[in-house]
């Protein structure tokens, strides 16, 4: 969420205070599905997203400090915003070392190479989640099972997500019906009783935290919906045509990434489309890459790669949807 | 001296003489390393065959016979003899069900169907992952060493097999059972030479 | 004296990766550890050394139109020579660099020295020219490979250091680009300063 | 559907730039506007399904019937030099305008490790001459797309305040770096 020109909203204000104030806005959108998860995964919940947070803030006073020599910008709460989303795609038992090497490639690697906030391509939170997801595979993809304050940490009682269940059944070609037997029902998974990453479960916490962000303006609906409505649609089309080697639209909302990534990191004014029509053209992006990727991929879930690679292509959307005032050439930028 | 000029005959006579002394050179080359490149062809088959059957006494690579297997294809089977009887057999299996392209490897039989080991030959999973599927990565493989698949069912136990997958690289684990299961049931149908 | 410059140069101030930025794609394709890099660096460093020797002997007899192609068919004469002799005698080395040793023909080093340096100067600086550049490629390469190694699977030239796994991006792609991308930034603040 | 494999692959799964490290010369070097970015993966596409195709002759009906596969690396750079010698003079001819898109670029194609590379990798990977062509053509759109894409972030941060020390080369690096980070989640698809 971090940004530099408010380029959805006009006026077009810039200045640090009302990023601050956007940032604000996004951290307090994300309570609900921190609330959830302690609930869920219990107290370490709380260490794993105050690490991420305060080793995220860190690195960027460091490096703005030591490296760069640049003005501070730590008040403006982007890097909270990048420690918390980085926090809430992490499984809850995860490393602390872990924690840290992601919030310093996040904020290092993902925001500062490029010069800090408003010039990095990619979103600095998922850069950090796909690097440890890649670097560290069986540490990042071992669920505990949510049992409240009882969560056992050990790898003893790890269980899969419902999308990497999915995946496993239908690699052995199993039934839908028969997967669907080892996977919570749609009103568990709704309220966010599921093995995953701390801010990804509960889908209701992450729909009010949507609508606090449409209700307080700071993010439009373009991103969200279309990316959402795409993977509806998509797995809908899917579905019908073999509901026995597809597992149902609703699953797909429900399960994984889906709606953290459409309403939190795809919505970043930084590193989406400027235009709503471009907003719309990322959104449908997204949502094909991620089922492409979750139905025909290796890996059983999708959402992040999927808006990282959308990342790459937002300079050339913008170039191709934005509007071109009194006729003149208008540079791509 | 005097650089030559750019005329068509100079020209063509450079390049000719330029072109004519490389291929020889490289013919020349080619005839001396054409023996040690054979040699470690073979090696590396050798040492994959050697660490999977028992000690023998004869050339596996050259007594080398092929089976149908199931789909058509044909696997490469090298008897080891001791003395000229038969101690085992060291098939060479693939697959395609890898995580990323072919994997190939050795398997090696007693005569009576039992695993005495495995070896990978060639594969191009992901490092750290399905690369511990090699032995001087982990000791993941081990596992199959003395168990006959007539009561050792070769599949992940996912899949309701006996195997113990590599953790989180289970595509890598299944297609190895596979590879491994396509040797066994090859052998089986016309090991028995 | 200007031969030792002619030597340290590729070292740093005009290394063929890091500031000359040729020979990219070797140098991230190979490194995925410090000793595949400098194999990767030994076999293009002989190309280099003997295809300027050749071209700085012959440079007279060759006619200025027909010089391009005459420099292309020595240096992919001497790339089939280190092919088949690793295939021979380090068989495990070649599989590991795979694609990239044909690949050495284009390498934008070998040809440019070819025709930057060896086809103007005599035998023995373009022979200490090929030994400059090929060391101070094979520096980079090896340099890049030791820090992909140790980042990506916890160990030095295959001497482990720390138990399981490092960060594994180091050894798949993005990381050979990232890694090169901070190495780049590091050398040039280097060079920098003590120029 | 064995061709469709072989596109998909080639372009998202195993893009040529992205994980097999085939040229990265072009791609830092002309990338810097989508314009010359378009302009030279045109002129890769049409060099490398020729050279493709020529090589692949080469090999089948020439080096392998007389055991000489050892030449393998000296008659491909060989082939490719002059195809690309070739290519320009018809060029230049036939078709004034497309030299003039094109024909800058022509000359660095010959060092451009992606053809050679892509020319053995056909062989390599035992596809007949159908699939070879499919191979190389899609590789050509791989190469396209990467470095199209790449060109267009590198043009947005022209604008952007990048660290001094980061300027350049790279900063290119680390965006082609996270770029491959994200094409690794086409892992499997084909």
């Amino acid at each position: 969420m971090n940004k530099l020109i408010t380029i959805s909203l006009s006026p077009h204000l810039h200045s640090q205070d009302s990023t601050r104030k956007l940032m604000t806005g996004v951290i307090i959108a994300l309570l609900p599905s921190l609330a959830v998860s302690v609930w869920m995964f219990g107290w370490r919940t709380l260490i794993v997203t105050s690490v991420a947070v305060l080793s995220s803030v860190l690195f960027e006073y460091l490096i703005q400090k030591f490296l760069l020599k640049k003005k501070l910008s730590i008040v403006d709460n982007s890097a909270v915003v990048t420690g918390l989303l980085l926090a809430f795609c992490l499984p809850v038992n995860i490393p602390i070392g872990l924690i840290l090497i992601g919030s310093l490639v996040a904020i290092g690697v993902g925001k500062m190479t490029f010069g800090g906030i408003g010039n990095n391509p990619f979103n600095p939170a998922l850069v950090g989640r796909v690097f440890l997801f890649i670097s560290f595979p069986v540490k990042m993809t071992s669920w505990p099972v949510p049992m409240g304050f009882k969560t056992a940490l050990t790898d003893a009682t790890t269980g899969a997500t419902p999308l990497g269940i999915m995946k496993e059944g239908l690699r052995n070609s199993e039934t839908i019906d028969n997967i669907m037997k080892n996977i919570p029902s749609s009103m568990d998974m709704f309220y966010g009783k599921m093995g995953g990453s701390l801010g990804e479960v509960a889908a209701i916490a992450l729909i009010l935290g949507f609508l606090y962000l449409i209700a307080k303006k700071i993010i439009t609906w373009h991103i969200p919906v279309s990316v959402i409505g795409t993977v509806f649609i998509f797995t809908g089309i899917l579905w019908l045509a073999n509901p026995e080697q597809n597992a149902d639209p609703v699953f797909h909302l429900l399960t994984g990434g889906l709606l953290l990534g459409a309403i939190f990191m795809a919505t970043d004014y930084v590193t989406s489309p400027m235009t709503p029509k471009g907003m719309i053209i990322f959104g449908i992006g997204i949502g094909l890459l991620t089922v492409i990727i979750r139905r025909y991929g290796a890996y059983p879930e999708g959402v992040q790669f999927a808006i990282l690679i959308m990342n790459a292509f937002v300079p050339l959307i913008n170039s191709y949807t934005k509007p071109k005032r009194f006729g003149e050439e208008v540079k791509n930028g | 001296m005097a650089k030559k000029e750019s005329t068509l005959i100079n020209m063509v006579i450079a390049l000719f003489v330029i072109t004519f002394v490389a291929s020889a050179s490289l013919g020349l080359v080619y005839q001396v390393t054409k023996e040690p490149i054979a040699v470690a062809r073979l090696a590396k088959k050798m040492e994959a065959i050697q660490n999977v059957v028992p000690e023998f006494n004869n050339q596996p690579g050259t007594e080398e016979y092929k089976v149908a297997a199931e789909n058509g294809d044909s696997l490469t089977f090298y008897p080891a003899k001791e003395d000229g009887k038969l101690v085992g057999t060291a098939v060479e299996s693939s697959t395609n069900l890898g995580f990323s392209g072919e994997i190939k490897i050795m398997v090696g039989f007693l005569p009576d169907g039992t695993i005495k080991d495995v070896a990978v030959l060639e594969h191009k999973e992901t490092p750290g992952l399905g690369d511990k599927m090699e032995r001087k990565k982990s000791d993941w493989s081990v596992q199959f060493q003395g168990k006959n698949p007539a009561n050792f069912k070769i599949a992940v136990k996912k899949d309701g097999g006996d195997v113990d997958a590599i953790t989180a690289s289970t595509i890598s684990s299944r297609a190895f059972c596979d590879a491994v299961e396509r040797a066994y049931k090859t052998f089986m149908k016309g090991g028995e030479k | 004296m200007s031969q030792i410059k002619n030597l340290t140069k590729g070292l740093i101030n005009e290394n063929p990766v890091f500031v000359l930025f040729l020979g990219l794609c070797p140098t991230l394709g190979t490194t995925t550890s410090a000793i595949n890099g400098m194999g990767m660096g030994l076999a293009t460093l002989f190309v280099l050394v003997m295809s300027n020797l050749v071209v700085s002997l012959i440079k007279n007899f060759i006619p200025d139109k027909v010089r391009i192609p005459a420099f292309i068919v020595i240096i992919a004469s001497f790339v089939t020579i280190v092919e088949l002799s690793m295939q021979a005698y380090v068989p495990a080395l070649f599989d590991a660099l795979g694609l990239f040793i044909p690949l050495i023909v284009v390498n934008c080093i070998v040809l440019g020295r070819a025709e930057a340096f060896a086809s103007k100067n005599n035998i023995y600086s373009s022979i200490i020219d090929g030994l400059g550049m090929g060391i101070g490629f094979t520096l980079a390469l090896t340099v890049l490979g030791g820090v992909r190694e140790i980042l990506g699977s916890g160990s030095i030239f295959g001497f482990k250091f720390i138990e399981g796994d490092g960060m594994l991006l180091f050894i798949l792609a993005p990381g050979a680009f990232i890694a090169l991308g901070y190495l780049i930034m590091l050398m040039q603040k280097i060079k920098s300063k003590s120029a | 559907m064995e061709y469709i494999v072989i596109i998909i692959s080639a372009i998202f799964v195993n893009n040529i730039v992205l994980t097999k490290f085939l040229g990265i010369c072009p791609f830092i070097g002309v990338s810097n506007k989508v314009e010359t970015a378009v302009g030279m993966s045109g002129a890769v596409m049409f060099v490398m399904v020729l050279a493709t195709l020529a090589t692949y002759l080469l090999q089948v009906y020439i080096l392998q019937p007389l055991g000489i596969a050892f030449m393998q690396t000296i008659t491909f750079i060989l082939i490719i030099a002059a195809l690309v010698q070739l290519v320009e003079i018809i060029l230049k001819k036939v078709s004034p305008a497309l030299f003039q898109a094109l024909g800058i670029f022509l000359p660095l194609i010959t060092t451009n490790c992606a053809v050679l590379g892509v020319a053995i990798l056909t062989i390599q990977s035992d596809y007949n001459l159908t699939e070879g062509v499919v191979f190389a053509a899609a590789s050509a759109m791989g190469f396209g797309l990467s470095l199209i894409v790449f060109s267009s972030i590198r043009e947005q941060m022209d604008l952007a305040d990048i660290p001094g020390g980061m300027k350049g080369v790279p900063i290119s690096f680390i965006v082609a770096g996270l770029l491959a980070m994200a094409f690794m989640g086409f892992a499997g698809i084909v």
